[in-house]
Formats: structure tokens, C-alpha cells, sequence
């Protein structure tokens, strides 16, 4: 009933839907919450938090672009502590599970987050952003930092720029998942001020090129691939996972057209679920919704034995 | 980091219903404190009606000048309690086209008007730049309303409202309140602002029209008449101008108390709804707010200005 | 009066104008003759060439995408020498260089075209392409083979995917000039087979990325850059010689919008010439077309004291 | 790769000016053989006039069904030589507002008629699916002639045109051609194409509406009467198509000879003068034509078909 979207291990991620947002997407959990339909997601991916706070970037943040944009906001955020007070109990009340985005700054930084989120019962796993040029024995030293502090699955979300090195690296290295990939990053010129501003490119077109190093990753991977970027209609979607992707991130269609979220989650979670039954790509998963996750729940601290009172469950 | 420095909500008021029962927030639908942007700076209290999706059909576009052209719309009647400072966020609606993903935003929209016309839709007006072109028939989604409505201090009689080198449609619905509610609103339009039309602003609005540095006659008399300022500006710079107009208020003044002089932010706005982060605008002591929903006005005072 | 945009050597490439096509937009010289005027680019880069002849893709080679395209046609071509034995007068009668693309299939094909060329008077540079996923070893072998087989500069076309790493190699195995880059690739649906193409990628969004990529390595080769990738105004093309780049290679605007190749050479001509004197950026610079090109012909034979006989002198 | 297997060019004549002196192709204004394309095969010596780029006004959008609209245009007189078989690459013009990339490519446009007004502007008729929406006033540039004119044999008395799950527009205008310069002339509509209104074909010409798998009452006789027969298919894959019916045809005749049946390829082309290779036909023997110089029509015994 459920798709399991990490590796085996102590406590694989079950979802009942193989979509998601993308970190930073959607704020914290609250932000969209009257437009889409948080329960129909497979799971939610925070925005990205940092041990300490981050502050705004300063300048023009926002470029339009033809069909697309580029954004740089310097992932402002007030640091993992502060994030998990406030959000812990809206957390708590999700259907699904909650994902915490790590951006990866520094190895110490990133081993105290696991470790913090390790004991965050309102956390389900985290996902390790690495940053966009860094080396790979850095990167390795992040993921391990990652998985040796928290028994959660640690998915690595892997940047655009030496994809498919970087994937393999956070594969050996014990990554539970690996997200192909953060947007690429760019410069393009504010229009209102002239000024060049470098930073993080979204929109239709990135798929056609996320999507190929999705086909030339599967298969070679132990852990299972999350497919992320420039995902704007179902087919789109369908596509990664085609391709060999387990599940789907949707970055900023969201923005765009809220709805489209809850649709793609529904599409794609009735989509992967009746297809080995040969019924139609349309056809819908019966079970979908809070019946199939309680069961999964059920399941998880039958079989764990762990989290005895799990927060979900009742 | 800390939510420092709050304003005095009780001694502001909100135009309408926003302070009526049903006007339940999102944030207050959680049932979680009103004060909960991550890291941000709450300067209002409320919010107005919950931010949907609704749909709304232009119904006929008048060119105002060679660079306005103003949208009359039907909109549904759960928008029309839009408060006065409060926007929507626009998007082309395709049908059973292929959805076209370029512009790629939404549009930004600062409603002029909006009616309520009993056994009719509700209407609404916005200013828009004469590119891109818009047709009567064409249908839009609105995702809104998005921020808050300009609050007003409850002694208010005198606003002073200034676009600077913008169209001042920021400003329009809001002016139009405050006449209706008997405030004196005098309306400067500097630079680019000047051209706007006059003829499309109410009878009873003072208008001056001031020269490109914001000099013009009787300038100090029309800054210490007024209770209340609100200033748009220009995008090239917005912080820039922001902090040039508050130097020339603390030059003209005996003193700029908080709750004084606040800047309309026209900042892009990915997402209207506290997710993206793009809108964030610093305020003093280290806390930063989101122009999507603690703004579009700022007070000035509170804000960290470059 | 010209810019130099290959480093300085035996045959240094001087151009009027740092504006020419990319390679596979344009050609191999007669097929925009009556849309644009070549005598207002900076170069003419042909169509790439192999050493044997290749055979087009089959099946669907053209994806429209928002605002943009995907294109796979397998760069058909009848091999270097029946392109060299065709076109050999026409572009001996071009008043700019003429810059044969050569694919980087191995390195020996890569060697026999370098010499093939250096024997070509018709000829005035090699631009190399290499291939997206070639490991940096190849890439040093295959650089180096080339220029060890003409004196003429060869000017190194990097992939896309890790550009920067291989720019460096192409810069210190001797290129003449970087070309960053060639378009990126991806994969996306023919809409109307449904099966899906994998090709190059071309668009206004792809300039925003090659931008950042010319930007991170300006001022670490000692090579020239030429930036290549999503021009579609004479300000993208600016961008890029803001950002470091010597000289601008114009890719797929012109099968949109075939004057406008002409516009930005001109606009270019202009700018990068006249802004030393202070003057406006949209001056043009008087001494553009024939003259200068002669001028420059004449100086390349006295000082090279090579090539007696030139082509162009006359 | 060897240019082998040209067909006998003096054996077929192109429509109208084509052979005029004025004629100049670009290939021989530079003082080059006709054959020229690299690795080209090519069907015909003449393209007509040299392309150039000029502008086009909508005049009219009239529905011919749920799926085709019609454009009427005002063309540049420059135009008005466009052969049947000919076609243009169109873009909105968008003048002083910022150019707008999407959508991307150029669109391929098929004349269904183009008359010289003198006095007036001349006019050219094209059908376009009803997605985009086109509106009168708007202006395009155009890119042709592209391609070279259909080439029918001296001796021709019957043509049998066959738009199979496509529109027939790429046939319509040779159509016209053909019915007034006296050859009969026999359209077949299958699959998608059969709702083509029947009102919009002229008066003179026999219309067939076969079933989705090209059946037909007499279909032997049609094709045993026809000279020469002109193909368009749907485009989800057009060689497969060709090939079948290229099939059907050696299946019905005794034999099928040279510049007998055409396939009119209609793939996308993003250059249009032989630039980008994405329109390459591969032919037998392993050299290839590019549809946008060597076609629209080809000799499908000459394809290299899978
Ligand atoms: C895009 C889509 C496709 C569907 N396809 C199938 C299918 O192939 N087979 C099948 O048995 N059921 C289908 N359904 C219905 C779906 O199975 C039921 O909505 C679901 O079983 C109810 O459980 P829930 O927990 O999701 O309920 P809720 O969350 O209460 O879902 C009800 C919500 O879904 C909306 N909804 C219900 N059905 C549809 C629909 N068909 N289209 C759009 N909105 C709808 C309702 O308006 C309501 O908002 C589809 C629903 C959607 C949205
Ligand atoms: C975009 C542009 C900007 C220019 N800016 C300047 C400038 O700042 N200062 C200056 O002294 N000269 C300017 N010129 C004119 C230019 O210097 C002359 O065209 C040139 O010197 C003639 O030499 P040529 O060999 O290029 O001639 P040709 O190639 O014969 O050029 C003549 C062609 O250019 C076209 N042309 C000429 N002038 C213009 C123009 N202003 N705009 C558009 N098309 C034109 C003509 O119609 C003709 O097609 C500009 C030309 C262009 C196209
Ligand atoms: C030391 C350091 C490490 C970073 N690591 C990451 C990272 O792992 N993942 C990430 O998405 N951003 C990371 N960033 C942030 C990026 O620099 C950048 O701010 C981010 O990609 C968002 O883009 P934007 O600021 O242009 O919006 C890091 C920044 C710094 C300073
Ligand atoms: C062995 C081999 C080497 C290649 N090397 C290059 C190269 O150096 N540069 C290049 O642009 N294409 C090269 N290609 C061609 C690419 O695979 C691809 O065909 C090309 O990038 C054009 O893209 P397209 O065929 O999708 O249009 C090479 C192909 C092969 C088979
Ligand atoms: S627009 Fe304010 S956070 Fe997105
Ligand atoms: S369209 Fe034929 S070669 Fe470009």
C-alpha cells in the first residue's frame, strides 16, 4: 500500500504518495496551508534550516526569466532549534512524514543537526543539501557525518553541478535517498536595477535537463533516486519516474499553481500503485488518504518496536 | 532574531471587517499565535479574509495614459472583502489550452477599486503597465488576498501619501477609504508618478504634484499636517529610496515616531505566502519581515535601511 | 583596431567584431547568405565536421520546449574532406576567419583533421568540441593532439557538464581560446511520438547558467574565453564580455531571428572597440568592414612572414 | 554519401514563375551548383524566389472547425511569387514591446492561397490549428519561400492528393493550382482530416472521405487513373507512415516509378535554410535530403524509409 523511498535499514521511509515538495518550496508547513492539501503529499520537505541563523541576502532577490526565474535569497532561516520549537507540534499533526531540509554548510554543523533531528520525534528523516561546488571528500564526510548521527534515513539532495559524481559519492557514503538534484545556478541582471544577481534558476526547462541525469544515475545507485526539478504537469512527473526515480520532488510550480501539487500527488500516487495491476495510468489508488496511513504506522512500530507511542497512530 | 519592537496593535485600526468575527486568519485557523512567519516581524495584528484561489474575467481595459491601462474585472464575491493596501497575486488562465509558462510569475495586481454589486459579480479595478497586453474575455486566477491592509492610527484626520517615481495604484484604494471615511488625503506624485492621470483620482484628493527630488511648495507644512504617511517608490532601489525618504521626513520634522511613516513594498513576490523567503525585508535588531505577509506597509522606523 | 581572441602564438585570430555563430547554427556558409550579413561577424564557425562521415539521427530530433528547444540530429556530415573540397571557395571569399568546428570523437580523428586543416589556406582556426561526459585525460590527449597538428590556434569548445574542470585542462594542454560552452543536455518527450529524445538544449534560460560558468572563470586561464550559450539580445552578449569573455559565439537566436546576429555584431563591434576612448557604448566604431579587415590581413602577413600569398589580401 | 540517383529534372516542370530569369535562387547567386546542400539529395533545380524576411499583418481569423482556424493575411508583395508547395516560417512581431520567446520556434505556415491585389496589399491564407489564438491586427515576420515548389509531370491530367490524419492545408494551395490549370485532381481525407469542411475545398475537386485505415469504394481505379499522387501524414511518425503507404500504393499498381508519389514532409523546422540538420531524410544509398531545401515533396521511392 505504501512506497518505500529510502534504502532498507532501521527505519525506511513509507509513503503513500511519491510526491513532494521540494526544500524551500514551501515554507515551514504553515505557509500554504489553506491552498493545498497537505495530506495528499507524501511526505513534506521543510525549508532549508542551518545549526545557527542565517540572515536574508541583501539586494534584488528575484529575476524573471523567460519562462522561469532566478532566485537568491541566502536560504535565510533562524537555525535548527528555533525551527524545531516552532514547528514541532504543526509537525506533529502532519498526515505524513516530515522531512527537515540540512543545508550542508560544515561537517561539525551538519553532524549536530542529524543529531538534533535524531532526537526530534515530530522529524521522520532529514535530507542533506549540499552545496553547489563542494569537493567530493567533503561531500562524503557530510553524508557520513549525516548517517552516523541519527538512525532516521539521511536523503542528499545533490547540487546540479557534477550531479552524477556527487550522487555515486553520497550513495557510497550511506545516504538513504539520494534527490537528483537542487536547481542549477546561475546570474541573470535585476531588470529594475541593472545588477547582476547569481542564484538558484527554476522553470520548465530545467526538467528536460534534471531529467536526463536521472537516466543516466538509474540503476547505478544502491539508494533509491528522488527526482527534483522544473516538474509542471503530471507527465512531467511521470517522467522521472519512468526514468528510474522512486519518488518526485515539485519545486516552484507550487508558487505558480498551488493546486497542481495536491493533483500531481494524487495522479502519481494513483499512477505507481495500480500499475503492476495493469489497470489504467488514471485509474485511483482506493485506499489513499488516512486509512493507508495509519495502517503504515501500525506497521512501523509493530515491526521497530521502537517510538512505542508513536505520535501518529492514535 | 527576536520578535523585538512590536507595534502597538491596539492603537491601530484596519479599514471594514477585518477586526469581524469571521474573519478568521489562516494563522489563527491552526490555532497558532498570529505572530508566526519564521523569524518575522508581525506589524499588524490581522489579515483579513483567508487567501484563496478564485477566478476573475476582465470585462473591459481603458488606456489611461501611454503608460497605464486600467483592468475592470469580475471577480467572486468571496474576494470582495479585500481590505484597502491588500493585493492578488494574478495568473493567466488557460482552460483546456496548454498551460503557457511564460510570464513565469504571477503578476502582481494592487487593486484601485473593488465593488460589491448585489445580483451582479463583484468588480474590481487594477492599474496595470500598458506591456503586456490584456483583453476583455481573458480569465485569470487570484491567489489572495495577499498581506495585510494598511492600519490607520484611530486619531487619525490627516494622510499624507507619496508616489515616487511609481504609479501610486498602491495608494488609490486606500486613499479612496480614507476620503470615504472623512480623513484629508493629500497625494504627491513625484517623477514618474507625475503623468498619472488626474481626472482617474476622487474629487476631494489633494493632489501635488512635486519635482524629481521630492521638493515642492509648501513641502514642511504638508509633512507636519500629517498624521499618518505612506510612500511608494520606485524598484530600481526600493531601500535606497525608502531610507532617502525617511532622512528627508527626519530633516523636515521635529521627530518620526513609529506607526508614522510606513513604505509600501512593491517587492516581486514568488509565492505571496511566506514560503520562498524572496520578500524578506530586514528590520532593525537583526529580525527580518516578509513583505508578502507582514507587509505591503512597513513602518519605516522599524526597518534596517542600507 | 582588431581583437585578439586566441592567445598570443604564431597565428594569433584577430576579428573586427567578437560576435560569430556557433558551431551547428549557421552552417557551413552558404545557407543564411541571403539573410545575414556575414561581413559584419566577427568569424564564421562552421558546422561541426568529423573525420569520417557521420550519418543523421533517425527519428525525432526536435523537441519544442517553453521557450526553448531540444534538438538532436546526431551532427550529420559528410566528413572534413568533402566539407573542405565543397566549401573551400566560398569561404576563401569571406572577408572574416573562417573557424572549422571539429567533433572530438578520438583522438586521432581529432589529430588527422588538426592536420588537414593546417594545409587548408582556406582555413583560418579549429574549434574543438568535446564531447558532454569526457573524462579530463581524453580531453588533455585530444587537445594536445590537435594543437600539436597545426600552427593555426585551436580554440577548445568545453561540454556544458563540468565545464569548468575541463576549460582548465583545454587551457593548460595549450587551447587557444575556451569556448564555454557548448549547450547543456537533457531529455524531453517528442509530443508527437511520446517517445522521449535526449539532445542539446537551447533557449534564453541557458544563458543565465553559462553566464555564472564564464563569471567563475574569468581570470583563471591564461586562454581567452569565448562565451557561447543562450544569447538572444545585444546585452546577453554584453553580459558576457562583462563578465570576462573576450569574444561571444551566438547560437540558436539566429534561426528565430537571423538579423538579429547581424545587430549584435555590429552593436558589439562598436562597444568593445570605442569604450576605451570613453565614448557610448552604442558608437560604432568608423573603421568596421573592409577596411580594417585588410589592414589586419596585411599586418598578419608582414609581421607572420608566412602566407605570402594570402587569400584575403587582395 | 555520393549525390547518386538524381532524378531526370528536365522531365518535370514547377508551377508559374519559377523557371522565370528573375529567378535567382541564393544557391546561384553565389555562382554555385544548384546541388549544394551537404550531402543533399536534390529533387528539383529551383526554389523560386531567394527568402528573405518580411513582415505580415492579420487581417481576418475566421473558424473553420472545432480544430482549425483561419488566417487571413496581408503579405509584402515581395511574397506574392510563393509557389504552391512553398511555405513560410512565421513569428510574432512584437514590435516596441520586449521580444517574447515562447513561443520558441518559428511556426510553419502552409499557404492555402496567395493573391496579388494590384493597389493593394497581396493577401495569403493559411490554416493554423485553433490553439494558439490568433487575433486580427497582430503583425508577423515571415521567413521564405522555404522549400521548393511541387514539381509535376509535363504530361499530367490527374492528381490524387491524400491527407491522411492530418489537415490537408500542405496540399490545398497545389490544389488550387491544379483545378486551374485544367488536371483533375482527386483529394482523399483519412483519419483526422476527414472534418476538413468540405465548403472551404473548391468546387471543381473530388473529395474522398476514406476510413482510418485508407479504405476507400474504387480506391484500385483511383490510384491506377492517378499521374501523380501527393502525400501528407500525421506526424506522430511520419516515415512509418510513408512507408506505408508507399506500401499500399505498390500493393495497388503494378509498379510505382520515380517522381511518382510524394510524401510532403511537414517536420519541424527550426532553420528552414539548411542550417540546423534537425530536418534531415535519410535516402537510399545512405546520402540524405533536408525536407526545409530539398522538400516539402519527396520522392518516396527515393526515401530510406525504416
Ligand atoms: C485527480 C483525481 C483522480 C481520481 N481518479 C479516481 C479514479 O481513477 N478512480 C477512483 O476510484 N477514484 C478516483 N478519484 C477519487 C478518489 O479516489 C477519492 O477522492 C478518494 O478515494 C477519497 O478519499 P480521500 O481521503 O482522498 O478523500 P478526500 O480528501 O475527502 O477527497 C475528496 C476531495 O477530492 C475531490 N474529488 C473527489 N473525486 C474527485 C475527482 N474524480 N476529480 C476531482 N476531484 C475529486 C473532492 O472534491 C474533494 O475535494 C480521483 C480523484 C482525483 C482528485
Ligand atoms: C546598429 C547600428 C549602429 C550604428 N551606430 C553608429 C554610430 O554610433 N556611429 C556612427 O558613426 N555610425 C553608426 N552606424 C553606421 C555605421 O557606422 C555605418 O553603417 C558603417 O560605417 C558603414 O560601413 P559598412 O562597411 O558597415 O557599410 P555597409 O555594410 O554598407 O552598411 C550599410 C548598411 O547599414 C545600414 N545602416 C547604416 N547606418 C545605420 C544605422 N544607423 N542604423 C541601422 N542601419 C544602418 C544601411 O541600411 C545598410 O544596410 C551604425 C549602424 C548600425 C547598423
Ligand atoms: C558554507 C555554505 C554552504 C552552503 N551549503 C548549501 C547547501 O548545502 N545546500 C544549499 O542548498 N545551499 C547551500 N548554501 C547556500 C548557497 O550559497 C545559496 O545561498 C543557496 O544555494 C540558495 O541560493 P540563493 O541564496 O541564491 O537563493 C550554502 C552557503 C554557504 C555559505
Ligand atoms: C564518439 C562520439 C564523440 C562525440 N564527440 C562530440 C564532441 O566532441 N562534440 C560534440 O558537440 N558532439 C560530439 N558527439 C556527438 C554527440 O553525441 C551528439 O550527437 C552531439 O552533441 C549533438 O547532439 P545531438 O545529436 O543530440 O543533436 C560525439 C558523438 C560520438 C558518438
Ligand atoms: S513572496 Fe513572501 S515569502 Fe514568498
Ligand atoms: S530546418 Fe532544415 S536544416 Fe534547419
Amino acid at each position: 500500500m505504501s512506497i518505500q523511498i529510502t534504502r532498507a535499514g532501521k527505519n525506511p521511509l513509507q509513503v503513500d504518495s511519491p510526491v513532494m515538495p521540494a526544500a524551500g518550496t514551501m515554507g515551514f508547513g504553515d505557509a500554504y496551508s489553506g491552498l493545498v492539501k497537505f495530506e495528499k503529499l507524501g511526505a513534506f520537505v521543510t525549508n532549508p534550516v542551518t545549526y545557527t541563523p542565517w540572515n536574508p541576502a541583501s539586494g534584488a532577490r528575484v529575476v524573471p526569466l523567460d519562462s522561469g526565474m532566478l532566485i537568491h535569497t541566502g536560504l535565510p532561516n533562524p537555525g535548527i532549534s528555533k525551527v524545531m520549537s516552532k514547528y514541532r507540534d504543526l509537525w506533529d499533526n502532519f498526515a505524513m512524514p516530515v522531512i527537515v531540509h540540512v543545508v550542508g554548510t560544515s561537517p561539525e554543523h551538519v553532524r549536530k543537526c542529524a543529531s538534533r533531528i535524531d532526537a526530534e520525534h515530530a522529524v521522520d528523516a532529514l535530507e542533506l543539501g549540499l552545496n553547489d561546488d563542494i569537493p567530493w571528500a567533503e561531500a562524503e564526510q557530510m553524508v557520513r557525518g549525516a548517517v552516523g548521527n541519527t538512525d532516521k534515513p539521511v536523503l542528499v539532495r545533490v547540487p546540479f553541478t557534477d550531479a552524477l559524481a556527487l550522487a555515486e559519492t553520497a550513495d557510497h557514503a550511506g545516504a538513504g535517498a539520494v534527490v537528483v538534484c537542487a536547481p542549477p545556478r546561475g546570474s541573470a541582471r535585476d531588470p529594475h536595477s541593472g545588477r547582476m544577481v547569481t542564484g538558484r534558476i527554476y522553470g520548465p526547462m530545467v526538467k528536460a535537463m534534471v531529467l536526463r541525469l536521472v537516466e543516466q544515475l538509474a540503476g547505478k545507485l544502491e539508494a533509491p533516486i528522488i527526482g527534483s526539478g522544473g516538474i509542471h504537469s503530471e507527465q512531467d512527473a511521470r517522467d522521472y519516474i519512468d526514468a528510474g526515480a522512486r519518488a518526485v520532488q515539485v519545486d516552484t510550480l507550487t508558487w505558480i499553481q498551488p493546486f497542481m501539487l495536491e493533483r500531481i500527488a494524487r495522479d502519481l500516487g494513483g499512477l505507481v500503485l495500480t500499475r503492476p495491476a495493469g489497470a489504467l495510468a488514471d485509474e485511483w489508488f482506493p485506499g489513499m488518504g488516512e486509512t493507508a496511513k495509519k495502517a503504515r504506522d501500525a506497521a512501523k512500530n509493530k515491526d521497530a518496536g521502537q517510538n512505542p507511542a508513536s505520535k501518529k497512530s492514535g | 532574531m527576536l520578535l523585538a519592537a512590536l507595534p502597538d496593535t491596539e492603537a491601530l485600526i484596519v479599514p471594514a471587517e477585518a477586526t469581524d468575527q469571521h474573519q478568521t486568519t489562516e494563522r489563527q485557523r491552526h490555532g497558532r499565535p498570529n505572530v508566526c512567519t519564521m523569524g518575522a516581524y508581525a506589524f499588524q495584528g490581522h489579515r483579513g479574509a483567508p487567501m484563496r484561489e478564485t477566478q476573475a474575467n476582465i470585462e473591459r481595459v481603458t488606456r489611461l495614459n501611454a503608460h497605464i491601462q486600467r483592468l475592470h474585472l469580475s471577480i467572486e464575491d468571496s474576494l470582495n472583502t479585500i481590505k484597502p493596501g491588500q493585493t492578488v497575486l494574478a495568473r493567466r488562465f488557460y482552460g483546456s489550452q496548454p498551460e503557457q509558462w511564460q510570464p513565469y510569475l504571477r503578476e502582481h495586481w494592487w487593486p484601485v477599486a473593488v465593488t460589491a454589486k448585489p445580483g451582479h459579480p463583484s468588480e474590481m479595478t487594477v492599474d496595470r503597465p500598458t506591456y503586456p497586453s490584456y483583453d476583455p474575455g481573458q480569465q485569470y486566477t487570484l491567489l489572495g488576498p495577499v498581506g495585510k491592509p494598511f492600519a490607520y492610527k484611530r486619531t487619525i484626520r490627516q494622510v499624507l501619501m507619496i508616489a515616487h517615481d511609481t504609479m501610486p495604484s498602491p495608494l488609490l484604494m486606500s486613499t479612496e477609504w480614507l476620503l470615504s471615511n472623512k480623513v484629508n488625503t493629500t497625494l504627491v506624485l513625484s517623477g514618474k508618478a507625475v503623468d498619472y492621470p488626474v481626472s482617474e483620482l476622487p474629487k476631494e484628493l489633494e493632489v501635488i504634484r512635486s519635482d524629481d527630488k521630492l521638493q515642492w511648495p509648501n513641502r514642511v507644512m504638508t509633512v507636519g499636517w500629517a498624521d499618518q504617511v505612506f510612500v511608494a517608490v520606485g524598484q530600481d532601489d526600493e531601500m535606497g529610496r525608502f531610507k532617502e525618504v525617511l532622512e528627508l521626513f527626519k530633516a523636515l520634522r521635529a521627530e518620526v515616531p513609529k506607526q508614522y511613516i510606513f513604505g509600501v513594498s512593491q517587492l516581486i513576490q514568488p509565492c505571496g505566502v511566506g514560503a520562498c523567503q524572496a520578500c524578506t525585508i530586514s528590520l532593525q535588531g537583526g529580525d527580518y519581515a516578509l513583505a508578502c505577509l507582514d507587509g505591503p506597509a512597513l513602518d519605516l522606523t522599524a526597518l534596517h535601511l542600507p
